[in-house]
């Protein structure tokens, strides 16, 4: 997940997610970045939107409503 | 003030006096309602609130003197003086007094002319009784009533008295003959006193299911604040971690990032995608294969 | 809701839950207590089970806020 | 999701997903394959079981399915 | 079913799903593909929301994920 | 949790969620306060839309209810 | 979150989360890492099982799977 995480990042960064910056990212955490795994992830998240696609995530798993007043 | 205890006897006197050093002894004052507690009930109520309240009696008109010679706010205490009157001190706050006195409360037979509390139902269902004039006095207090395989029977279920409606004379005798207990008995705190301030017990009357709701409420908030700031607590460090790696997922999935860690859940998109649109195209008189024809 | 923040910041303190304390604090926060909402709570608040509570919260997302304190 | 549909249809065919495989099959479909996405995909299926992956997903509930022929 | 993810790719592809295009793909696919389930196929998905159908899928849980990153 | 607490008091309060009032709520409470924790709390929070960002359930699972902070 | 997905990032990585590190991830991605943020995050995991805590969350159900392609 390290290519993702490194995608996050940039993203939260506001910073475009394009090969330099993944590399960058990546090699900071001693990860020598494959070429082609960092082209196919700024393949994919091209034209994705991002905070989107997270938030799936946030919609997740509701149970019930609070016991509350 | 002094002009009135010229006239008392001297243990009206005392009595006065003693309300006043009870007043002056204790952090609360409250004044109660004892109506309609047998006295062997009150025995108990006494006994479970030692150590923590002190039940004093006093007459009607020697609590208003008491409360009219403290003179100050203690005076608009006369004004919630009813029914068969008592004082109640405490060290404890004048909420957790009510709550006290609350959990003194039990259910008892009803008498002719009080007034129900709640709607009093009677189930329909076999009774306990032969047959015999009870039949005719469950009739009479508007209860159906009939007899079946030797017992007694109540053929619906009914409201016999509705609330706040007084109940008769007859209704209170069926009622305690079919063992139901509709009246609320304890001491009624009628006002408390604290620190030159009147509670009233609507005020006390606290539902604590509300508080607990708010605690839940404000759990929740924090895990909330803590998980999207992404402050980390101790309580949270775990959480945190994992919806940072959910937010991580999803992204790969949605955006098809071919990696290894997801690779099995895209797979699983797709299958199901393909799925989807196969049980529409079945639908369409495609004929689906065994694979996924189940 | 500041009663009950105050409330459970004492309870994860482990501290009691009683008028002095809770007053403490809120006027830490530069609130100027309410004596009848202090001592209502305090009462409200004696002998229930508050990780009860608590943990009612785990399991289930906040929907609307219920009435305040 | 075309990437990964071409996979699995090689899949059901019976074929290698390599590749070669790969683009013919997004090429067949007038898609023109990006090289590091492919390589990526055929990377990231190598080793994964996808009966498996497959039957985990058919184990899930699918949601108003209808009755199937 | 190869032959829905032939249909699946071609609409992901823009194309349309016709028999022409759906044999293309199989074919690519090495499979030899039969001419009267393509046309059942064609026939059954037309004037069929495609996204819509798919979004069905999309209303199913994920049972459970890898556990491991 | 307890710091958590003391931001959502202060901002329930209108008050300023920095350093100085986070530390004094926190030692009302009888917390001997951490100086980084304190400084972290002030620096994550900072720009944050409180109000969004409690209302908002975390999409994360609650396992373990949060028994001490 | 970015303190968060650096860790990870880390984590995967086979590195040690720890200051230097976590700062290094963070200002290769353009982030100017708040010191005492990192500090506590670094505290805050010591002694946290991250597998286990990924794991929890993984195995959580998912409601909405992402829409369509």
């Amino acid at each position: 997940m390290e290519y993702i995480y490194a995608a996050l990042l940039l993203h939260n960064a506001g910073k475009d997610i394009n090969e330099e910056n993944v590399k960058a990212v990546l090699s900071a955490a001693g990860i020598d970045a494959d070429d082609a795994r960092v082209k196919a992830l700024v393949a994919a998240l091209d034209g994705v939107d991002i905070e989107e696609a997270i938030a799936k995530a946030a919609a997740a798993p509701v149970a019930a409503a609070p016991a509350a007043a | 003030m002094a002009l009135y205890t010229q006239h008392l006897p001297e243990w009206k006197k005392k009595q006065v006096e003693e309300i006043a050093a009870c007043f002056d002894q204790y952090a609360v004052a409250g004044l109660i309602d004892m109506y309609g507690i047998p006295a062997t009930q009150l025995q108990q109520i006494r006994q479970n609130l030692r150590g923590v309240a002190y039940l004093k009696m006093a007459r009607k008109t020697l609590t208003r003197r008491a409360f009219d010679e403290m003179g100050g706010e203690v005076a608009g205490m006369s004004e919630h003086i009813s029914g068969q009157s008592a004082l109640i001190f405490t060290n404890e706050n004048p909420f957790k007094l009510f709550k006290l006195l609350e959990q003194t409360k039990t259910k008892m037979a009803a008498k002719a002319g009080e007034a129900a509390p709640e709607d009093i139902v009677v189930a329909k269902g076999p009774t306990s009784f032969k047959p015999g004039p009870i039949v005719g006095e469950l009739q009479q207090a508007g209860i159906p009533a009939m007899i079946e395989g030797g017992k007694v029977k109540i053929r619906e279920t009914k409201t016999v008295v509705k609330k706040g409606d007084v109940i008769n004379a007859k209704q209170a005798d069926v009622l305690a003959k079919l063992d139901i207990k509709p009246m609320d008995v304890g001491l009624i705190l009628k006002a408390a006193f604290q620190n030159g301030t009147i509670f009233a017990p609507e005020t006390l009357a606290i539902d604590e299911s509300v508080y607990l709701g708010q605690i839940t409420l404000a759990a929740q908030q924090a895990f909330n604040l803590s998980l999207n700031a992404a402050i980390p607590t101790p309580a949270t460090m775990g959480p945190i971690l994992g919806k940072a790696f959910v937010e991580a997922r999803n992204l790969a999935v949605e955006a098809c990032v071919y990696e290894k860690d997801v690779a099995d859940l895209i797979v699983a998109r797709a299958y199901r995608q393909m799925v989807a649109l196969a049980m529409a195209a079945a639908e369409g008189g495609f004929e689906l294969d065994e694979s996924i024809a189940r």
